[in-house]
């Protein structure tokens, strides 16, 4: 094999086995005295341009790298959901319970404020909507649960939600 | 100097052995009949025992202790050696055979095992001849956008509230929303009524805004504001009607009222 | 891009981006139904063939790896683990050979006790798994060799290993 392309795959050899980029003075120092550490580092380059993996200048150095243009196909995405905290599922369940609700009414109930960081939660999650103002002073927002509620949880209908009295045992 | 496995000749005829480089007896045994350099099948265990036995002897010589496993094959050896000078045809003899052709398997199978041992050194290894990718890629994303509903949690939720609300068998009515000064003079009124001396500004307050203000709630900060306000302006309006009397003996001191007496006028 | 290009250069992404080796069964699943993973991965190989960098068959999948050729020139500048010594090599050799095997077996094929170093060394660098015990007096625990054995050594699957036919001419 001619010297230029045992240089070129020692580079590559080198550049692959790496944990880090490497700078063109790291692959010279592999190569040794005498050969030009860029052309070959460009000749490597040229070589898998164009590939599903290509080699590419980062900070610090030169570093091997899927193409760009894969990440979509190559990313698997693992949807790890985050559990509701629970003031904002008492909310929810204030509101499932008594709906539609003000925030007022919800506070009362729960006998603690409603962050709004909760009633955006909520919101986004597409758990709540609002069912129009309640027409007394100040005409606050009604609170309601959606469709999106129903088949999250479960239900077919709000019905299908226990009664108070199949929960807690009164006096208990 | 002890390379494992290395057999040295002396001078003599004798082999100049380094125990330590062995794995135990079989090893030297498999050592000694590659000297040979004959096929494994075919050495002479004879001669194989001699060597053995003189190898054993000088250690021996040179070191009082040597490995029992050592002296086990030695012993062994000497009786398979009694029983090969036996003629022939005795059964002894026959036992002997017997014992030499053992002697012999395990010799090829430990031959094989090593050269196996010695494939297995000499392919290329990962992370030493060659390696994998130093720098892999995780094309994994965590999706942590979602939430996990369970229709349990709703219900534990709502069964929290519930008994939070029984566990507080006291009902508190909402504070009004805004105590207004027509509220103030009819209150002021209703007080002074009463009063013969002077009464603090405070008793003069709705009792919600009065207890908020014991709490030190700051939610309810607004509604205590205009209350004091709205009890203040109800208190200058009757002192202008000549109805009542305002003391403050010093600045931010306690406001002080009473019902201006008929006589003092 | 022809789509054949296109898998291509797929394939030689995931297969670069993971660091273990990858089945044809995973990069078939990637490639989605109707195409021949098999194939594609065989052209793969082909492209990479006497670079620096070769895609090879390891432990049942598909693995890239620096050329075992350019191992002298690589150990300079990259770390390598210490040597298994001896011992160690034969005791795997009888394991892979013969597994699962007893400790007592792999000493009688040795004619030597099998110390606890070795054993050590070997389960510690992930060579060698118990693979429960054998059903005799005392239960002595089977050992046998793991999938990291596979890869260390370079071998698709246990039938790699070399016939008694194979060595002996070797090593006569």
């Amino acid at each position: 094999m001619s010297q230029i392309v045992e240089h070129r795959r020692l580079a590559e050899a080198m550049l692959f086995a790496a944990a880090e980029p490497l700078t063109t003075a790291a692959v010279a120092a592999l190569l040794g005295p005498g050969v030009d550490a860029a052309s070959v580092i460009a000749e490597v380059q040229a070589r898998y341009a164009g590939g599903g993996v290509e080699l590419v200048a980062v900070a610090g150095g030169w570093q091997f790298r899927t193409a760009a243009d894969l990440a979509p196909r190559l990313t698997r995405v693992i949807a790890q959901p985050r559990r509701l905290p629970r003031a904002a599922m008492e909310v929810l369940a204030v509101i499932a319970y008594q709906q539609p609700a003000t925030r007022a009414e919800i506070e009362a109930v729960r006998g603690a404020s409603l962050g709004q960081q909760t009633l955006d939660l909520l919101l986004e999650a597409g758990l709540i909507r609002s069912l129009g103002r309640k027409e007394v002073p100040g005409r606050p927002t009604l609170w309601a649960t959606t469709t999106e509620f129903l088949t999250r949880f479960g239900l077919n209908d709000l019905s299908d939600l226990p009664r108070r009295e199949e929960l807690i045992v009164e006096g208990g | 100097m002890s390379a494992p496995g290395s057999l040295e000749r002396a001078a003599s005829t004798a082999p100049v052995l380094h125990l330590d480089g062995f794995d135990g007896p079989m090893d030297l045994l498999l050592e000694l009949a590659r000297a040979q350099k004959v096929d494994l099948a075919r050495i002479s265990i004879g001669a194989l025992v001699e060597q053995y036995l003189a190898v054993v002897a000088e250690a021996r010589a040179v070191r009082l202790e040597l490995a029992a496993d050592w002296l086990v094959m030695a012993a062994w050896l000497t009786w398979l050696k009694s029983r090969l000078l036996l003629p022939d045809d005795s059964e002894a003899a026959e036992e002997g055979g017997e014992a030499s052709s053992l002697l012999a398997e395990r010799l090829v199978a430990l031959e094989l095992m090593q050269s196996r041992a010695a494939w297995l050194a000499a392919r290329p290894q990962l992370g030493r001849d060659v390696h994998p990718r130093g720098l892999p890629e995780t094309l994994l994303q965590v999706d942590r956008s979602g939430l996990r509903l369970d229709l349990p949690g709703l219900l534990r939720g709502w069964v929290a509230v519930l008994r939070r609300q029984a566990a507080e068998r006291r009902y508190v009515p909402p504070a009004p929303a805004r105590w207004t000064v027509g509220d103030a003079l009819a209150k002021l009124a209703a007080m002074l009524g009463r009063a013969t001396t002077w009464i603090g500004f405070e008793l003069m307050l709705p009792s919600a805004a009065a207890e908020a203000d014991a709490r030190g709630s700051s939610a309810e900060g607004h509604e205590r504001s205009a209350a004091v306000a709205a009890t203040l302006l109800a208190g200058l309006e009757l002192a202008r009607d000549g109805a009542a009397e305002l003391r403050q003996d010093q600045p931010f001191g306690p406001i002080l009222l009473r019902r201006r007496e008929e006589a003092g006028r």
